[in-house]
């Protein structure tokens, strides 16, 4: 894939991250909305995809968001034992344990994911979540060295 | 889908402020598949909704995105105008570009960009929804209740008075429960069986209860609405019938030293026996443990031992019948009111964990009792008429020690939780025994006094200061019998001191523990329990008498410590969410369930490991000469809640969550970037 | 090229053995321009420093050289080298193919970009670094010029020409790898010249370079004083029949009978049993210098654009042939290689007239369930001789008896 | 071995198996052998070349082996774990394959690898091999062979080296690896644990695995599949033998297991009976990860 269509670098050639999250409806989805209910201010990188919960958040959604230009990822749900369904959050949770050790194996910095427990009435810790990761997804630059491993055959 | 509509909202000056409304309306209207776009001040308004519904009908639009606030906020309100406007509620779907968006952001530009980035990826999750028709599922509009104590009669009452008929199982030979072996109840005093009795006689006589004493749950199949219950009524050895309850059987029963589980091991009982006089159904059962002749059938003896009860009985209706019998009743839920049962510290609990309190000497040293044991022995119905004789030497014991939190709160010895009610009953105790022995010294030790409740406090006080009972604070370490006292040594922790008391009787304030056997009910119910053994709510905040399993509910102390007042009070909430759920013939469900590709699943059932509801099942595929060709997986509609987590742990991807399918959020992510 | 064209018998493909021994001048293919027709002898030394510094030489003038490296564990692979020293020329027959050099595991044919109601298309670029593939091995480099067929019949196929043209094969005549190897029984052999630019034949202090193409002679042409004259052919002359006659006794087959077997036998019973150890990995196919079976799929990357891709494929998949309906009409392991047998041994050579497979061995050496060819064309061999006569497609098939059709084990060959 | 001849002809005689899975000498070392006439028996052989795991065969996706009725199937000790996978995950039901194990003392690498074991030619898998006697089967055949030879697990210092790298240089050895990735899926269609009926990776709508076989393609597949083998895996190596790129897929089955097996305390086990972890859950489950 040629870097050209995919570059997250402005026109200004400052790098903007663009950050794909995946959370779950009844806390993080609800804890996003208390943040913008509260008017609280947060970085405009990231784009949320609303899952019923983190359960139903396959690790393919990650790797996905990656080839279509991520450069980074939020994974939220509720909090242990506070699961709308009980116990997604906990099978979500082995789930991400073992991919982010696999990923982190193959050499893609599981950095570029950020996972986390934001409850619906924890507005302030979503903001945060947001600005840390934009700020650390900053840091780390584009995540070109996966989007691009589509190369052409000479 | 290919004629999208999308309406972007300015909430006012809400999303405009920051948001370009208009620009986003422009931008959406050049994606590929989005045949409309426009924007409004107030979308949720009436004339803004009217514009949704003009809109699809003049552009004849297959699909609605409305960019508006959370659809937390709205969604119902778009997807009732989208239905308005005739097309599927399903096929409207919200992108968030108020509390996501513009409340969050300053920058205008930076704002506007993302509403459009939300937008897009709603747009092509939206093309790839399904319509969706809500599921209907036939309700069987009759409940069981399973437990027959004080959570079970009131749920069982309240449903039946509110016209639904119920079907009561009860293990043991009559209903009443713990209750019915208490002598008075805090705070008031009020004679236990006196106001529990009554209850008992209305769910006898009640036209639309169906009692089933004497009988446990074997099976339990289907899901909401439609449960398939086997119930295995055990044998009595006589003919319900034809009993009229005279009582002339248990007067001729040679067998007359069998400890009394109703007066819990202090009174004695026949081998064939009514559990207590005001028992419901007062019918007889008999003992097979202790039965002379029921022995002798079960080897085979061509001889019996004895006849006297069929002699006795004028009715014939002592028939030896040994058959259990197994019936099946169809009900639409199910309340669970198990109960509780005490903590037997004597006993060895090895298997349950428990460490057990050998240093207290329960059931060696025969003036120990537990609190149950004191609630017989103040009991007017008790084997002492009322009278506070202590075990040993029938004497009236002078001075009391009273131990509280015996295996409660107690991390060390297995059990961490508090068993709520020991602080109120021992205050109760100590009440009870000054008022019969009015220069008696009742000792009581603590570690804190939980007295949370109405009139609970008051009612502590009232024993220390009215009552003179002396609480100390601190633990005890041993008790021992010495001569016809038992020395009880402890160590009071304000004072700093070791106290040692020589009591005639100690009473021990046992933890309450789950049933036994409640793991296998659970099992058969598919509810969750935690690792006592308590079943657990589905929420426990907002959903504390509903179980994981839809059209299960939970009662009483099977769920947790519970007293009196609590068990009522869930009891009657759990008869209140059937009634709620019986209201209709029908159950209608959002339809944003699992279902399975047949086709491709492979039957490995991960799916099914991972549902907290028992949703999936099996379901054979056979061909068309009736071979069978493989088993699949099989989601039930009516019991799935929409987690999604079958669909994220199938390796092959034959589940699909509607609403939320892997291709619709595929769509989204693939429309991250413009 | 029409499919029917001429067929020309197997032993006019560049094979000179089993002719009585005579050592004729290679025999060209008459699809590409061959020296040797009416030219001079072609025959040049290459000592061993010239071979190094020849690769020197083509490295600085920036071609592109492919030789067989060291892959562990005794292993080669085909890999682009930076050095002469990385190659490692003569020892084991490489994991792969030279096919991906030609035909890439994936190939982006072109690029799409949508821009509002636009639609751009981005074409792969039509050229290909100039490469020599040295130390080649015959029964790759004739692979190659099998395949020219099927790329070039009723459509041109420009990305694998492109790279062909871009190409020069230096194949080094073979010794015979192990008891997998059968080129002779498919009408090849181990020195066979086949699909080669320039042949090398190892002998004491180099390797004598038979000149077999123009694009060959233009290469020595380039880097002449790296070639001397040959003096003696005989030394190299033995080192190839020696390995001929190692492989020959590998296996003796006639492909021809075989074909009319398969014709003939498209229900025979000894299918429904032939495949028991096969578990449709496709690892056969992936090494084989032959199999080109591909497909084509559109890969969006986001909304806007994407890519339309040319991926290998294998038939022994069962997706290969799944219908959208569900049903498969290969419905097992068992028809599976029914097919790739037929297509390798009957079908290619009734429309191009040649076999689709040069007796490399290596679907044997990757099998991980033991499928062997050489012993499956034996067993075909023995029922093409014993049992000449067809048994109708309307015999009744017998249930699977399974082992009972798998051809006894041989031994060690 | 004769024992092991014996007992296939016996029951094949029976007709209490319709086949018998085994080994035999092949054309290129040992391979699996199907014995279906009892006549054929003799062909069977066990030695220190049968690395094949065969319960591969026993999986539902082998239309072609349908039609026998029961099956016997030879296993060591190790493949047992394979059979428990496939009766755990209801692909297999117990009572229809006899399972024929075979006391086993340690396997090369390859089919074709003869003499004696050394520490050298050892397979990585049977160092400290703790199921020579198989469990669970319903024949054990053969004398108890001594322990395998022993030393240093290869794969988990090749794992430790690995993991001692940064992000950048481990990407790069991965990038290189899995680069030669033809996406032939042999890894999958000999894994005796990949039995899905149609695997994602064939799947097109959505298209979660790119089907084409370039790099980054290539990383999503392999670590899906790593994925849904976690706490399934038995390392039983077909996947590294059977991939014609030679590429080190074992690492990353072993890097898993050794994860799963430090979180969640699970090994794969021959017990049927033992749930695998992924689809379980406790609360305590660490989430060091999770903010």
């Amino acid at each position: 894939m040629s870097e050209a269509t995919t570059s997250t670098e402005t026109t200004a050639g400052t790098f903007e991250p663009r950050i794909q999250a995946f959370v779950c409806n009844w806390c993080t989805y609800t804890g996003a909305d208390l943040a913008g209910t509260s008017r609280i201010p947060m970085a405009p990188n990231v784009r949320i995809i609303r899952l019923p919960c983190t359960g139903r958040i396959d690790t393919l959604f990650i790797l996905k968001a990656f080839e279509r230009g991520a450069d980074g990822v939020i994974v939220s749900g509720c909090h242990p034992n506070d699961c709308h369904y009980a116990a997604g959050n906990f099978h979500a949770r082995r789930r991400f344990a073992v991919f982010r050790e696999l990923i982190d194996f193959l050499g893609l910095d599981p950095d570029r994911i950020t996972f986390s427990w934001v409850s619906a009435s924890e507005g302030k810790k979503w903001s945060e979540i947001v600005n840390d990761t934009t700020e650390r997804i900053r840091r780390m630059g584009p995540f070109s060295a996966y989007r691009g491993l589509a190369g052409r055959t000479p | 889908m290919s004629r999208i509509g999308v309406f972007v909202c300015h909430c006012g000056e809400n999303i405009g402020r920051t948001v370009d409304a208009a620009e986003v309306a422009r931008a959406s209207g050049n994606l590929p598949g989005v045949a409309h776009a426009t924007d409004y001040k107030y979308m949720c308004s009436d004339p803004g909704q009217a514009l949704i519904k003009q809109a699809v009908a003049e552009k004849k639009l297959d699909g609605v995105v409305v960019a508006a606030c959370s659809p937390h906020m709205h969604e119902k309100t778009f997807r009732r105008a989208t239905a308005g406007a005739g097309v599927n509620p399903f096929l409207c779907e919200m992108a968030n570009i108020r509390e996501h968006c513009s409340w969050i952001h300053e920058n205008r530009p930076a704002a506007t960009a993302k509403a459009i980035d939300i937008t897009r990826s709603i747009v092509e999750k939206l093309k790839r929804n399904a319509p969706l028709e809500p599921i209907r599922i036939p309700v069987e509009r009759r409940a069981l209740v399973i437990g027959g104590g004080i959570a079970g009669i009131q749920a069982a009452l309240d449903i039946a008075d509110g016209g639904r008929e119920v079907v009561l199982v009860e293990k043991g030979p009559s209903i009443g429960g713990h209750m019915s072996q208490l002598s008075e109840t805090f705070p008031t005093l009020d004679c236990s069986q006196c106001i529990l009795t009554p209850r008992m006689v209305e769910v006898y006589q009640h036209p639309r209860i169906k009692l089933l004493a004497y009988s446990e749950v074997e099976a339990v199949e289907g899901y909401i609405g439609n449960f398939n219950v086997t119930i295995r009524r055990k044998a009595r050895g006589l003919d319900e019938t034809k009993c009229n309850g005279c009582g002339q059987c248990q007067a001729s029963c040679p067998q007359k030293k069998i400890p009394s589980e109703f007066d819990a091991g202090l009174g004695k009982r026949t081998a064939i026996y009514v559990p207590f006089p005001q028992a419901v159904p007062n019918i007889p059962v008999i003992d097979s443990g202790h039965c002379a002749r029921w022995k002798g059938i079960v080897k085979g003896l061509k001889k019996f031992a004895c006849g006297k009860c069929i002699e006795a009985c004028g009715r014939g209706a002592i028939t030896f019948d040994l058959e259990d019998k197994i019936v099946t009743e169809k009900v639409g839920a199910v309340v669970v009111a198990t109960g509780f049962q005490l903590y037997e510290i004597g006993r060895d609990h090895e298997a349950d964990g428990l460490k057990g309190y050998g240093e207290y000497g329960y059931g060696r040293i025969p003036d120990v009792i537990d609190g149950l044991q004191f609630e017989r022995l103040a009991s007017a119905s008790g084997p002492t008429a009322g009278k506070l004789q202590r075990p040993s030497d029938g004497k009236e014991p002078r001075t009391i020690v009273f131990l509280q939190c015996v295996g409660s709160r107690d991390p060390a010895k297995g059990i961490e939780y508090c068993s709520k009610i020991c602080c109120m009953y021992v205050a109760k105790h100590t009440m009870l025994y000054r008022h019969k022995v009015h220069d008696g010294r009742a000792v009581v030790f603590y570690m804190d006094i939980r007295a949370g409740g109405k009139g609970y406090e008051e009612f502590v006080r009232r024993a220390i200061e009215e009552d003179g009972a002396e609480y100390v604070r601190g633990r005890v370490s041993r008790l021992e019998r010495d001569g016809d006292v038992v020395r009880v040594q402890g160590f009071d922790t304000l004072s700093g001191e070791p106290v040692t008391i020589d009591a005639d009787l100690v009473v021990l304030a046992t933890a309450m523990r789950s049933q036994p056997g409640i793991e296998a009910l659970a099992q058969k119910l598919s509810v969750s329990y935690d690792r006592h053994g308590f079943i657990n709510e589905a929420h426990p905040k907002l959903r504390p008498v509903e179980t994981n399993t839809a059209g299960i509910y939970v009662a009483g102390a099977c769920q947790a410590p519970r007293d009196i007042p609590d068990s009522v009070a869930m009891a009657s909430a759990a008869a209140s969410k059937v009634l709620g759920l019986f209201s209709n013939a029908e159950l209608e469900r959002e339809p944003n369930v699992a279902r399975v590709d047949e086709a491709t699943c492979a039957g490995c059932f991960h799916c099914r490991r991972v549902c907290a509801y028992g949703a999936v099942e099996r379901k054979e595929i056979r061909d068309k000469k009736g071979n069978l060709v493989k088993v699949v997986a099989s989601v039930n509609r009516g019991v799935c809640q929409g987690c999604g987590t079958c669909q994220a742990t199938c390796p092959g991807k034959s589940v699909e969550l509607e609403g939320f399918t892997d291709p619709q959020i595929y769509a989204a992510i693939n429309a991250f970037q413009g | 090229m029409s499919g029917e064209g001429k067929k020309p018998p197997m032993d006019t493909d560049g094979h000179r053995y089993g002719k009585g021994g005579e050592e004729e001048k290679p025999q060209m293919d008459t699809d590409e321009h061959r020296l040797g027709e009416g030219g001079g002898a072609t025959t040049r030394f290459l000592g061993r420093g010239d071979l190094e510094k020849l690769v020197a030489e083509l490295l600085g003038a920036g071609t592109r050289v492919v030789a067989p490296v060291d892959a562990g564990k005794g292993e080669t692979e085909y890999r682009v080298v930076g050095q002469f020293t990385d190659a490692k020329l003569g020892a084991a027959l490489p994991r792969r193919s030279l096919k991906e050099f030609f035909l890439p595991p994936t190939e982006e044919l072109f690029r799409w970009r949508r821009d509002g109601a636009g639609l751009e298309l981005q074409e792969a670029p039509a050229s290909f670094p100039a490469t020599v593939i040295l130390g080649a091995f015959p029964c790759d480099a004739a692979a190659v010029q099998t395949l020219d067929k099927v790329m070039g019949w009723d459509y041109r196929d420009d990305p694998w020409f492109g790279r062909r043209e871009a190409t020069t094969i230096v194949a080094l005549a073979c010794n015979g790898q192990d008891g997998s190897c059968f080129c002779t029984a498919v009408g090849l052999g181990p020195d066979a010249a086949r699909g080669s630019d320039l042949l090398l034949t190892a002998v004491r202090d180099g390797y004598e370079v038979q000149v077999l193409t123009a694009k060959g002679a233009a290469l020595v042409g380039r880097h002449a004083a790296r070639f001397a004259e040959a003096c003696d052919e005989d030394p190299a002359r033995n080192v190839r029949r020696e390995a001929c006659t190692r492989v020959s006794s590998n296996l003796q087959a006639t492909p021809e009978k075989i074909r009319g077997w398969l014709q003939a036998n498209f229900e025979h019973p000894i299918w429904k049993g032939i495949a028991l150890r096969c578990h449709g990995c496709g690892a056969c196919a992936a090494v084989c210098p032959t199999c080109h079976c591909f497909d084509i799929v559109d890969e969006p990357e986001g909304l806007a654009e994407g890519a339309r891709r040319r991926n290998w494929d294998t038939c022994q998949t069962p997706v290969f042939t799944l219908h959208a309906s569900g049903h498969n009409p290969r419905a097992d392991q068992n028809a599976r290689i029914r097919q790739r047998l037929n297509h390798k041994f009957r079908i290619y050579q009734e429309r191009f007239g040649e076999l689709l497979c040069t007796g490399c061995g290596r679907c044997a050496r990757a099998c991980p369930g033991g499928m062997d060819l050489p012993e499956l064309l034996g067993a075909l061999e023995k029922l093409a001789v014993s049992a000449p006569v067809p048994v109708p497609a309307s015999a009744p098939v017998p249930a699977p008896a399974g082992g009972a059709f798998i051809p006894p084990p041989g031994g060690a060959r | 071995m004769k024992e092991l001849q014996d007992l296939a002809a016996k029951l094949l005689a029976e007709k209490t198996v319709g086949l018998v899975i085994g080994w035999e000498q092949g054309p290129r070392g040992a391979r699996p052998a199907f014995v279906a006439d009892p006549k054929d028996a003799g062909r069977l052989i066990f030695d220190n070349r049968c690395v094949h795991n065969l319960a591969a065969y026993l999986s539902p996706r082998r239309p072609h082996l349908r039609g026998f009725g029961r099956i016997a199937v030879a296993v060591k000790g190790c493949d047992v774990r394979a059979v428990a996978g496939l009766v755990r995950e209801s692909q297999l039901k117990r009572e229809d394959v006899v399972l024929l194990g075979v006391r086993c003392g340690g396997v090369h690498d390859e089919p074709t690898d003869a003499g004696p074991l050394t520490a050298e030619n050892l397979a990585d898998r049977c160092v400290g091999c703790e199921v020579r006697e198989p469990p669970r089967c319903d024949h054990v055949l053969g004398e108890l062979p001594p322990a395998p030879p022993s030393r240093d697990g290869r794969r988990a210092g090749r794992i430790a080296e690995l993991d001692a790298l940064d992000h950048a240089a481990r990407f790069a050895f991965w990038r290189q690896e899995l680069s030669r990735c033809v996406r032939c899926n042999a890894c999958r269609q000999v894994c005796p644990l990949c039995t899905c009926e149609r695997c994602l990776a064939d799947k097109t709508d959505p298209p979660w695995i790119e089907s084409s076989p370039h790099t980054r393609a290539n990383f999503a597949w392999h670590a899906t599949r790593a994925l849904h083998l976690a706490g399934r895996c038995v390392d039983c190596g077909e996947c590294e033998r059977a991939c014609p790129a030679g590429i080190p897929l074992n690492l990353i089955g072993r890097k898993v297991a050794a994860v799963v097996e430090r979180r969640f305390g699970y090994r794969t086990t021959d017990d049927p009976q033992v749930p695998a972890p992924i689809g379980a859950w406790k609360p305590d489950d660490g989430q060091e990860f999770i903010r």
